[in-house]
């Protein structure tokens, strides 16, 4: 018989204003096998903790029941604690009399009552728990980070300099990411290129850094500290330990009509092209699809022009498998396709672009060389209009509900730059509200009005009609003079909603790592583990976690990177104990159990077993502890009830639904 | 039947086999025994006609952990339940000699008693090469059946009559499939809730939980049934009808599904009679429809659809549509 | 029954008419950009959700807006909140209209206002959308 | 038959299988967005859909719940790849079963519940406690041997 | 291919020609209209209150007889496709419309939206084809430079309508194409004409039509096409402005069957 205490939680008034505790502590009492009961304030803090302590050593419990807040929140703290005082860890149980309880309900008998059958529940199952022992697994020292954008370079640069090799998995031809794409960055107006490149060559000249650009995870398998994955190095069509980089082949290829992905679209690229001069590597790729050679058999230019001998066209995809102990996603973001918007005329003018499109446009390298001009006709506009919100803060399946949160300061970095450079250009921004929480960030937008003369209005654009002349007549909202207002432009910028780059969600399936309804991946506790998954061993850095500007994109990445690192200082990891086994006795040896085992953790052998005095060779299932996951797929599977879940078994959920149901 | 002891005691006398699986007669034409046959003398008692009904192949488990090759006959039907039991790895395929008995349908006492006929003294003609109806004698006199009309409901729907696994086949078999074997799934399916629970209840009333069907279940071959170990505080056997009508055959419906090879050895040997095989024809069914066709037994390296999946598979709330109106 | 519940009753009335949760709007003023018929209204699209949060359905019964309103479904079309003005308008429209005395085309007016080229829908419609 | 003794009311027992990864915590963040739910509702928690064994529905109903609801990861979300692909057909087979047995369709549910989906959470809650309440008490699968 | 074919009042008098030349070239494309019997009219109006069913009931009419023959159901007039493709949609999705509206009716099978709601234009783009229809031309519009004016009806809600992309509409443009002249895009071509209220605030539909107009020329148009009575009468209010015809009269006259239609 076990004897359990119970501990019931105020946790200040979260609890004890709508549980009576009081009542929860008595009617414990009653319970089989309790011999402690009581109740304080809060249970986690260390005067809490001292009282269950206290009541381990002084009645000698065997086993405990905390009723308190989500065992998601403190399961770890009172195991820790039983533990300091000499009670076996999983000899813990909590019952969820907050966030199951106390938050979602408002009277006070019917949530009392609740509380105490949760407890009761509770009790029942460490009734039945057995002390279990965490095994070890070991930890590969090498970190894989997908994606080669800002937040994958810094988190690459950080473990790398933590002595760790890391390899970068990046999908385009070259590393840099979308802030490759910007022309400044806000709110200090630097060179976003002055910045980004350094690293992109620190990550490249790394000697623990590895980079697989125009490479995509293919598979993952295993779990912390022990991941393998399957990388596809897409068939470049250029041998890169030949190549140059002299760019001859781009120049005379004769394939000219691809719309550069890099530039947006907005101009055009060779079929053999590497993204951008500063491209790293500075390799180029065939585009096979554009490609003369690959589409007729004719041509074969490049070739003819590489003095290097590097030009491939037989080159193959290839797959080679790597083993990792942590893995870092930092697949960023794009913007929302706008289909679904032409109110803006988006797609009827050339003359309304996105803001990423005008960061091109502001680029020296972009398609207009830097000059501010309409893409229609190549004019000097004399008014630009900047539309706020574009897909961004909807509610219908048009746009996405968040906030973007980079657009109101990109704007601002946006109009003050035109103001800046071309005094006579007249700049308008249409806002719903001006979102500048951030260092220096309302004084830059504050800035932006006061010192560069930006029109800022608040309303939204409602239509956007091109007009014979070839310029656009905006239709908005004037909310403070509550005013229609139609004005003539010159270039309409939208401030597009980002999004997850959609690369992220058949990942996320393969990590297992759980993606919210945006696709954002969700970190482990929105406050307290903003970097990690809640799938051990997977950190989020960057975009693909939230919108993020530049500067949290680095603090992210960072804090992903001494997450990963602190993984892998490690050598061994305690494995969870709540693991599967199989009672010997009753195996039928079927490998039913096998069939379902995602992690293939079990295996049979022939043992002798001593059935009652019975001896007998039997095939048997054994659960190998360190792969072993403990999903209880098996348990199920298995039909005579041999194989179950160690702390999750059989007659603790049983003992568990008894209780409820009483 | 000649034929079959002959071979048998051929392979006995080489040293093949060490002893032979088969049937003995019993102290009825009608039922005869299961019984393993260890010398060319035993043989004489070896029996295989229409009342041949049961299915070797679960005995096969404890004769795969006894010395030397054991020579079973399995009847088409059978050999599903072999495959499946190789599948789970419960008997040892170098352990058996299997000979493919010819079969034209087996007979149930039970339906030529419901024709009225009482007080039978023998039963002959239900051999394998015998005529097209059965001889009954009774102590009011002789009586005429035909074979069909006093064959097994499980032999309408045969699911054919060929051999799955074998080492040697001896003896035609016959096709007598004729009905549809959902049918009887159907017409329940078709029922209300009240009127479905009414008919399960009335049939499952009658369970004395002898344990018959789980004894001569080939799928339900577990060491340990979990009705009789604790590890689910499900023991019980003591006779309290609100459980055996409610879960006991469900349970084990649903330990069987997807392994059920449908061999209706459960109905054949109910003393209450209960249609126990409507349990797991309508898992059949459901597997069938949602998952695609699938056969248990029909080949021993199949996986089955409940270690299975498909992305697509259908949600449960499919049920709210296909189920009850 | 007294003013403040007959109100209270006017503004649940219209949210159960319109189907529409004015307080998903963010006041953006999308649907007042978007309005082809904004100048000739006196409160503005956007405005009626505000009218109808604070239940100020008297000023919405005497807006002119109610018969300016032209059904046309921008502002439906392009409200980033899914609050659907035009419903709200709509509403208010029949409550008026479903009070006696609130119609707003009468049939003595309809000889005057008819040419020969108008087509019969136009008259059916505006049966629909002026009277009850 | 669990009427409330003051009101006389039919309050219901409800057990809801929750997995550890999405569905607990959809419970947790209904809970800390204090989106309500009946108080019948009681959540057990195992570490997937995919441990849920029929048996344990069974043993529910037969202990007298009125409604039994399993929640897990989407599917392709499953924290284990593939632990909810089981548990949705273990689930389809068994409610058809209960469903053939005469048993009321809407006792049963599977509903997969992300961690982020707080809100679905509290909606399917109260959706299936407003079935049971139409559906009324489980008499059909209760073993009345197990009431005191 | 037999449709159910719900014409509406206007049709029958004094959009006489919108009917004919759709039916002539329905023959001619190798389709027909079979004409719902005993229809009523749609009230020209949406009843967008949730508490209204009786002037939703003659839509649910229409669409229970084209389901009870099988058929799709057509229509022409932008006002009455508006109407009974949302009536449609209530009948769907709305479950208390739906059970009151089928109390009011009574009919035989309960109606629950089973009908498919089509637009004249939507037969020709989803049924016909535009490449099909381009082929069967025998008299192309050659050099026509054509507006397309679209209005709010057919386009919006886009959620329940699925007619096109409401802010950038492509449907009638193929089909000027198809019947050998050039579209002219002018961004007011889904902006409201002011139809509905042109009976009371004459002046206010005016000046809308007038932006419409001036839009529309300003890009080089010499004709507006429509599907709506109500937009093309209201339309060619604008003093001096562009002609405005049945996209139908264009049809058929693409298709040879002008005279045969006005026979």
């Amino acid at each position: 018989m076990q004897r359990i205490g119970v501990f019931v939680c105020h946790c200040g008034s979260n609890i004890a204003a709508t549980v009576d505790v009081k009542k929860v502590v008595e009617m414990a009492a009653r319970e089989p096998g309790v011999v402690h009961a009581e109740d304080y304030q809060y249970m986690c803090s260390e005067a809490g903790q001292a009282k269950i302590a206290a009541a381990i050593a002084e009645k000698k419990l065997t086993g405990i029941v905390v009723c308190s807040c989500s065992p998601r929140m403190h399961e770890a703290t009172f195991r820790k604690c039983a533990e300091r005082a000499g009670l076996n860890p999983y000899m813990v149980e909590i019952a969820n009399i907050r966030e199951h309880c106390s938050w979602i309900h408002k009277n006070m008998e019917e949530a009392t009552e609740k509380a105490v059958i949760l407890a009761r529940a509770a009790i029942a199952k460490v009734n039945l728990n057995a002390p279990l022992k965490p095994g070890e697994s070991r930890v590969t020292k090498r970190a894989l980070v997908i994606g080669g954008g800002i937040a994958g370079i810094q988190s690459a640069l950080d473990i790398a300099d933590a002595g760790y090799e890391v390899d970068i998995v990046e999908k385009t031809p070259s590393i840099g990411g979308r802030m490759a794409q910007l022309d400044k960055t806000f709110p200090t107006l630097d060179c976003s290129a002055c910045i980004l490149t350094p690293k992109m060559v620190e990550a490249a000249a790394h000697e623990k850094i590895n980079i697989y650009t125009y490479s995509e995870v293919e598979k993952i398998s295993g779990f912390v500290g022990d991941f393998t994955v399957d990388i596809r190095k897409k068939a470049r069509s250029i041998d890169a330990n030949k190549c140059t980089g002299c760019g001859a082949c781009q120049e005379k290829c004769p394939s000219k009509k691809s719309l550069s992905e890099f530039n947006r679209g907005l101009n055009t690229r060779s079929a053999i092209y590497t993204p951008f001069a500063q491209a790293i590597p500075n390799v180029p790729v065939i585009d096979r699809e554009a490609c003369i050679k690959f589409k007729t058999g004719k041509c074969g230019i490049c070739s003819k022009v590489c003095a290097a001998g590097a030009v491939d066209y037989e080159q193959k995809d290839e797959i080679f498998t790597e083993k990792y102990g942590a893995i870092v996603v930092a697949t960023g973001f794009d913007t929302i396709k706008l289909d679904k918007y032409d109110e803006y005329a988006y797609n009827q003018s050339k003359d309304v672009i996105t803001s990423l499109e005008l960061e091109r446009v502001m680029n020296a390298a972009g398609p207009t060389k830097g000059h501010l001009e309409r893409l229609s006709d190549g004019k000097h506009p004399e008014h630009i209009v900047f539309v706020q919100c574009v897909g961004s803060r909807c509610s219908d399946e048009r746009g996405k509900p968040y906030c973007s949160k980079i657009c109101c300061m990109y704007t601002a970095k946006h109009a003050m730059l035109i103001r800046d450079k071309y005094p006579d250009v007249k700049v308008t921004v249409f806002y719903i509200d001006v979102r500048t929480p951030g260092k220096n960030f309302d004084e830059f937008y504050r800035r932006a009005v006061e010192e560069y003369g930006v029109n800022y209005i608040k309303g939204q654009v409602g239509k956007v009609a091109p007009q014979p002349d070839g310029s656009l007549l905006v239709q908005a909202s004037d909310l403070l003079d509550n005013k229609q207002i139609k004005m003539k432009a010159d270039m309409v910028v939208l401030a597009t909603a980002i999004e997850p780059d959609p690369s992220v969600r058949p990942l996320a399936t393969m990590l297992t790592a759980s993606i919210d309804t945006n696709n954002f991946l969700t970190e482990a506790h929105p406050k307290l583990r903003p970097v990690e998954s809640p799938t051990a061993g997977i950190f989020l850095s960057g975009v693909c976690q939230g919108p993020k500007d530049i500067p949290e994109t680095v603090a992210q990445a960072g804090a992903a990177a001494v997450k990963a690192i602190g993984l892998l200082a490690k050598d061994k990891l305690t494995t969870n104990p709540c693991t599967a086994k199989a009672d010997e006795l009753l195996c039928n040896g079927c490998s039913t159990c096998a069939n379902v085992c995602p992690y293939g953790a079990i295996s049979y052998e022939v043992k002798l077993i001593n059935d009652h005095g019975v001896r007998e060779d039997r095939r048997i299932a054994v659960v190998n502890n360190a792969l072993c996951q403990g999903c209880g797929a098996c348990t199920v599977a298995c039909p005579s009830g041999a194989m179950d879940l160690q702390g999750f078994s059989n007659r603790q959920i049983i003992a568990e639904v008894d209780a409820i149901c009483r | 039947m000649q034929e079959l002891i002959n071979r048998a005691k051929e392979l006995l006398a080489d040293g093949t086999v060490v002893r032979v699986l088969g049937w003995r007669k019993g102290d009825m034409d009608y039922n005869p025994e299961v019984a393993y046959f260890n010398s060319a003398e035993e043989l004489d008692n070896f029996v295989y006609d229409g009342f041949c009904g049961a299915n070797l192949s679960k005995y096969m488990i404890e004769a795969s952990k006894l010395e030397g090759k054991t020579l079973v006959f399995l009847k088409p039907c059978d050999t599903y339940s072999f495959n499946q039991l190789l599948c789970e790895h419960r008997v040892d395929r170098d352990k058996a000699y299997i000979i493919g008995v010819g079969c034209r349908g087996k007979l149930d006492i039970e339906k030529v008693k419901a024709q009225g006929i009482s007080g039978i003294t023998a039963v002959s003609g239900t051999e394998l090469d015998g005529p097209d109806s059965i001889k009954v004698s009774t102590i009011y006199g002789d009586f005429d059946v035909a074979y069909t009309d006093a064959m097994l409901e499980r032999c309408h729907v045969c699911k054919g009559k060929e051999h799955k696994i074998y080492d040697e086949l001896i003896g035609e078999s016959k096709d007598t499939h004729d009905m549809d074997r959902m049918a009887a799934v159907a017409a329940i399916e078709a029922m209300s809730p009240t009127e479905k629970f009414a008919y399960f209840q009335a049939e499952l009333s009658k369970c004395i939980r002898c344990n018959a069907c789980r004894n001569v279940c080939p799928a339900c071959s577990c060491r340990k049934c979990v009705f009789d170990s604790t590890k689910f505080d499900s023991q019980q056997k003591a006779n309290v009808d609100s459980f055996e009508e409610k879960m006991f055959h469900i349970i084990r419906a649903f330990h069987v599904a997807g392994r059920c090879t449908d061999c209706g050895e459960c109905s054949r040997v109910c003393p209450q009679g209960i249609p126990l095989h409507l349990f797991n024809r309508k898992f059949i069914k459901d597997i069938d429809e949602l998952y695609g066709k699938y056969q248990a037994g029909e080949t021993a390296d199949q996986r089955a659809p409940l270690v299975n999946f498909t992305f697509g598979d259908a949600e449960p709330s499919i049920v709210n549509e296909r189920g009850s109106k | 029954m007294s003013n403040v519940s007959k109100i209270e009753k006017q503004a649940a009335l219209i949210r159960e008419i319109s189907g529409v949760n004015p307080y998903k709007c963010m006041k953006c003023g999308k649907c007042s950009a978007t309005c082809p018929a904004f100048d000739e209204m006196d409160i503005k699209p956007h405005q009626f959700v505000s009218y109808v949060q604070e239940g100020n359905i008297a000023a919405l019964a005497e807006s002119k807006s109610l018969w300016k309103c032209l059904s046309c479904f921008a502002c439906v079309e392009r409200c980033p909140r899914d609050v659907k003005p035009a419903k709200l308008i709509d509403a208010a429209r029949q409550i008026v209209e479903r009070e006696k005395g609130g119609d707003y085309l009468m049939a003595d007016e309809i000889p005057t206002l008819l040419d020969p080229e108008l087509p019969q829908q136009l008259l059916v419609s505006a049966f629909r959308r002026y009277r009850r | 038959m669990p009427l409330n003794e003051k009101t006389g009311e039919f309050t219901p027992k409800i057990v809801a299988f929750c997995c550890n990864w999405c569905s607990y915590a959809g419970a947790d963040l209904a809970g800390s967005s204090r989106l309500a739910y009946p108080a019948e509702v009681k959540i057990i928690r195992v570490p997937c859909s995919c441990r849920v064994n029929p048996m344990f529905i069974l043993r529910a109903f037969e202990k007298g719940a009125d409604g039994v609801i399993l929640c897990g990861c989407h599917p392709g979300d499953c924290h284990y790849s593939t632990g909810n692909y089981y548990a949705r057909r273990r689930m389809t087979l068994l409610f058809s079963m209960l469903d053939y047995i005469g048993v009321e369709k809407g006792r049963t549910r599977v509903e997969w519940v992300s961690a982020a989906e707080g809100v679905k959470f509290s909606t399917t809650m109260n959706e299936f406690a407003a079935k049971i309440h139409e559906l009324g008490p489980n008499v059909r699968l209760e073993d009345l041997r197990c009431k005191n | 291919m037999k449709y159910s074919y719900y014409p509406g009042c206007t049709l029958k008098t004094k959009a006489k020609a919108l009917d004919a030349y759709a039916r002539a070239s329905a023959k001619a494309l190798g389709f027909e209209l079979e004409e719902i019997k005993d229809w009523q009219c749609c009230g020209g109006v949406y009843p967008l209150g949730a508490d209204e069913i009786a002037t939703k009931l003659s839509s649910v009419r229409a669409l229970a007889d084209a389901r009870d023959h099988g058929q799709e159901l057509v229509t022409l007039c932008s006002a009455c496709h508006h109407v009974i493709k949302r009536v449609n949609d209530d009948m769907k999705n709305v479950d208390d419309i739906r059970t009151r509206a089928n109390n009011y009716m009574q009919l035989d099978t309960p109606y629950a939206g089973e009908t498919n709601v089509l637009h004249f234009l939507e037969v020709l783009r989803d049924r016909v084809g535009f490449d099909e229809l381009k082929k069967k031309v025998v008299n192309p519009l050659s050099g026509k430079k054509i507006g397309a004016y679209y209005g709010c009806l057919l386009l919006r809600p886009s959620e329940i309508m699925t007619f096109d992309d409401p802010e950038n509409p492509k449907i009638l443009e193929d089909f000027i194409r198809a019947i050998g002249a050039e579209p002219v895009v002018y961004p007011y071509r889904n902006e409201c004409c002011g139809g509905y209220i042109s009976l009371k605030e004459k002046e206010m539909a005016g000046r809308m039509t007038d932006t419409i107009q001036a839009s529309a020329s300003g890009f080089g148009a010499e004709m507006l096409i429509t599907a709506c009575p109500l937009c093309q009468y209201n339309l060619n209010q604008t003093v001096d402005g562009l002609p405005v015809l049945y996209f139908t009269e264009l049809l058929a006259e693409a298709l040879g069957v002008k005279e045969e239609a006005m026979a």
